[in-house]
């Protein structure tokens, strides 16, 4: 399975039934597709919308139905329409249970970063979108990245190089090598994957983690 | 009163160097039939202020090339943009790059009470977004019972231009699903709000309570696109650019 | 006629086409009833509504429709129904034109006082309401009021003794004797009563005034 | 999710000491069964928001006597009330003289922004609002740009009582006439919203656009007056209290 799947399925098993989820985009949208059965969860999009179901077929779309990545999407029964004031309300007033975030990095104090991307010297891109907002006003934030990047360096670092996009904001890390848990002492390594070690984990991992008594295999939904 | 207006006149109103707010999201709301004049009219040294960039994905809407706000970035209309994200652009970014084009971002939920603010006549408000990150570079932080707040000021603009469904000569602006976004706050932070629709009804017409944008914040209303014509857009933009599978049957 | 009835008469004229007005309540509420032909304007009632009408007759009312009185009230072709938020947008945004609005004291720096009579020592009633806010954010604020108290004090003062609603926001200030003008220089005198002529009318006006060199006959419309 | 509960039981839950937050405007989108219920329950010493105080008229609705928030004063349920006007009621303006009701005063627009921050997650607003006045008493004043703003700072409470026309069982809730007034507002602002409505819906019978709080929000539903009660409540009430004048072929 490739890592990317890995994630946004391990990802799916931190929502819990009831639930309001801000999913980002990227990995973070493809958890949708893998939430346990029984578990129902209500997804928010930002630009608007409670509740909302999978893209449409050809012919269902409607113009002025889409969702903040400009893709069309269904109304699920039960869904509402608001204004982005509102959406925000929802957000930053503490009403989104979870958000799952794609990250550029992240690091053992729970800084992420996903936002700034250096173009020119003082100068990014691609902005923080509702980012930032997220990380601020939900309850539990969840980081989803690949564990290094394609040179193999570790993405999970001691201290994020890239400019945050919230301090000491994650509860969870998610890679396709690894859980953790973020806790005032620290990184706390939950899970690992299959063929990996602690001490293996270590050499691929910049980020200092300490082992959790009940460590356990990377976990999948059935 | 009758505000009704052609779309041709208003524009005539923008200057160089104007500093406008377009409602929408990444086309979802966006009124597109005054972007296509504000292109054609070829107005530069803009300041916009909108809450994403660009459509991602190439279309070719208007008679200019390219489709929702990428040719004001083609153009090079636009001096400095104010939003929360500008990826999808990527004009936009080739312009940073070269010096050409100046970018303030501001988180989404920042950004959108700046311009209700703006809106309201309140003098800023304070929010915990942005605490600990670049964001505070420049701003006053204010600590409330042992919590940092930074303090957001207000934005407003001299136009505004937003997309509605339906609208009465009074400036009564009815929205329609999530085209609502941010069209209704922005309508109220300009000083000239156009409203682009797609039909214009009677007076009376448009149930109170339905009413998103009351006739006090509309300056002038125009004829966009027919629902049904803004139905054909989106369908052949969305199967063009690969949001929508056509069925293999179909194809 | 009445003092009240020409006050309200009067402040009519203070209403020009087109214009977006909060009317206050008490002699306010009765301007309405005197616009004259031509000039239509646009009510707002702040509890969230623009273009009402009349009172509806028995059988017409609606228990979801009524103004900031608790008064049952009917809505005109093109009215809009929105919440107190948005309804304080409208009015501290300044989107209204012109507000009318009774006083318990004005004075030559053009405050207002119109929200608190003593209760007990450091208490108030009956409350601002959403007067300060329409102060505040009106372009012409009109203040009317009986000329004189019932012991014959005058009520038209070089400076509030009560709490003020608001500090130098009078344009205008219209009452059964007199219609002042307030200007950075003070008061201005453009129109006296019958029976009346300015050193009279100092003799009841504890506040200040100049005479405009136009200075009219009390106007009411026809 | 079934958030519908017995207004019984959401009363049971609601102690001595609570801050409660009321929709409506003098009657006009007030959760009158709500009240009802919490009069005869006789819970004390309460902090009570709502803009503005009682329905300017006697008139005997609730079976303990009175209509509207008149017998929570009454019955001297109310320690502090935060509102924007309270002449309205003889019993809070004569508790407030023995020194039994402390009322604190907020201009209307603020009072209601206090509200908006409350639920928004944001630390504060400013507004030009007060300045010059009493209000400035104990409260931050920033000058910005050379404009003196007051700082108003969120409002929260435990319970919030609004007041609907429909509901469906998620808890999304569609509003109904200027009933709409403070109802969205208030709704965000409490740790447990109950919404009281006319008319309890199946999930998706409510148009995604007419849902004036989303489910988000909303804790329970309870069922009140009946839209033709209301209507007959307010008819009667209108007529008694002589806003609605009997024609003389009619008395």
């Amino acid at each position: 399975m490739e890592a990317k799947d890995l994630i946004a399925r391990r990802a799916a098993l931190e929502l819990a039934d009831g639930e309001i989820v801000n999913l980002g985009f990227g990995m973070p949208t493809e958890v949708a597709n893998h939430v346990p059965a029984g578990v129902n969860v209500v997804l928010q999009s930002e630009n608007g919308c409670l509740m909302f179901g999978p893209t449409p077929v050809l012919g269902k779309q409607d113009a002025d139905i889409g969702n903040a990545g400009g893709q069309p999407i269904t109304l699920l029964p039960g869904a509402s329409i608001f204004d982005l004031a509102t959406s925000f309300c929802i957000i930053r007033g503490g009403h989104v249970d979870t958000t799952i975030l794609g990250a550029l990095e992240v690091d053992q104090e729970g800084s992420i970063a996903n936002w700034a991307m250096p173009v020119a010297p003082g100068k990014y891109s691609p902005g923080m979108g509702g980012a930032m907002d997220l990380v601020t006003g939900a309850h539990k934030v969840v980081a989803v990245l690949q564990h290094n990047d394609k040179k193999g360096g570790s993405k999970v670092l001691k201290k994020c190089s890239l400019p945050v996009t919230g301090k000491g904001v994650l509860k969870t890390i998610i890679t396709e090598k690894a859980v953790f848990d973020v806790t005032p002492q620290g990184l706390v390594l939950k899970e690992i994957a299959e063929g990996l070690t602690p001490e293996t984990l270590r050499d691929v991992t910049d980020a200092d983690f300490t082992v959790d008594p009940g460590l356990c295999r990377y976990r999948l939904p059935n | 009163m009758n505000k009704v207006r052609q779309l041709d006149d208003v524009i005539e109103d923008l200057k160089d160097g104007a500093t406008i707010m377009l409602g929408g999201f990444l086309s979802v709301g966006t009124p597109l039939k005054c972007i296509e004049k504000i292109v054609k009219k070829g107005v530069k040294d803009l300041t916009l202020i909108s809450v994403v960039n660009t459509y991602p994905g190439k279309y070719d809407l208007y008679e200019t090339g390219g489709f929702d706000l990428a040719p004001l970035f083609a153009n090079n209309q636009v001096r400095k943009m104010i939003t929360a994200h500008t990826g999808t652009c990527a004009e936009a970014v080739q312009a940073m790059k070269e010096g050409k084009l100046e970018i303030e971002f501001f988180p989404m939920g920042s950004w959108i009470e700046k311009i209700r603010a703006g809106g309201a006549g309140l003098g800023g408000v304070l929010t915990p977004t942005g605490i600990g990150t670049l964001m505070e570079e420049g701003k006053k932080v204010l600590e409330i019972n042992g919590k940092r707040y930074l303090l957001e000021l207000p934005l407003r603009a001299e136009f505004a231009f937003i997309n509605g469904y339906r609208a009465d000569p009074l400036g009564n602006i009815e929205y329609r699903g999530i085209g609502l976004n941010t069209n209704p706050t922005i309508a109220m932070a300009a000083d000239y709000t156009v409203a682009e629709v797609n039909e214009i009804v009677g007076v009376g017409d448009i149930d109170p309570l339905r009413v998103g944008t009351p006739s006090v914040f509309v300056k002038a209303v125009v004829q966009g696109y027919t629902l049904a014509e803004r139905q054909d857009v989106f369908r052949d933009m969305w199967v063009k650019t690969g949001r929508i599978k056509v069925p293999a049957a179909a194809e």
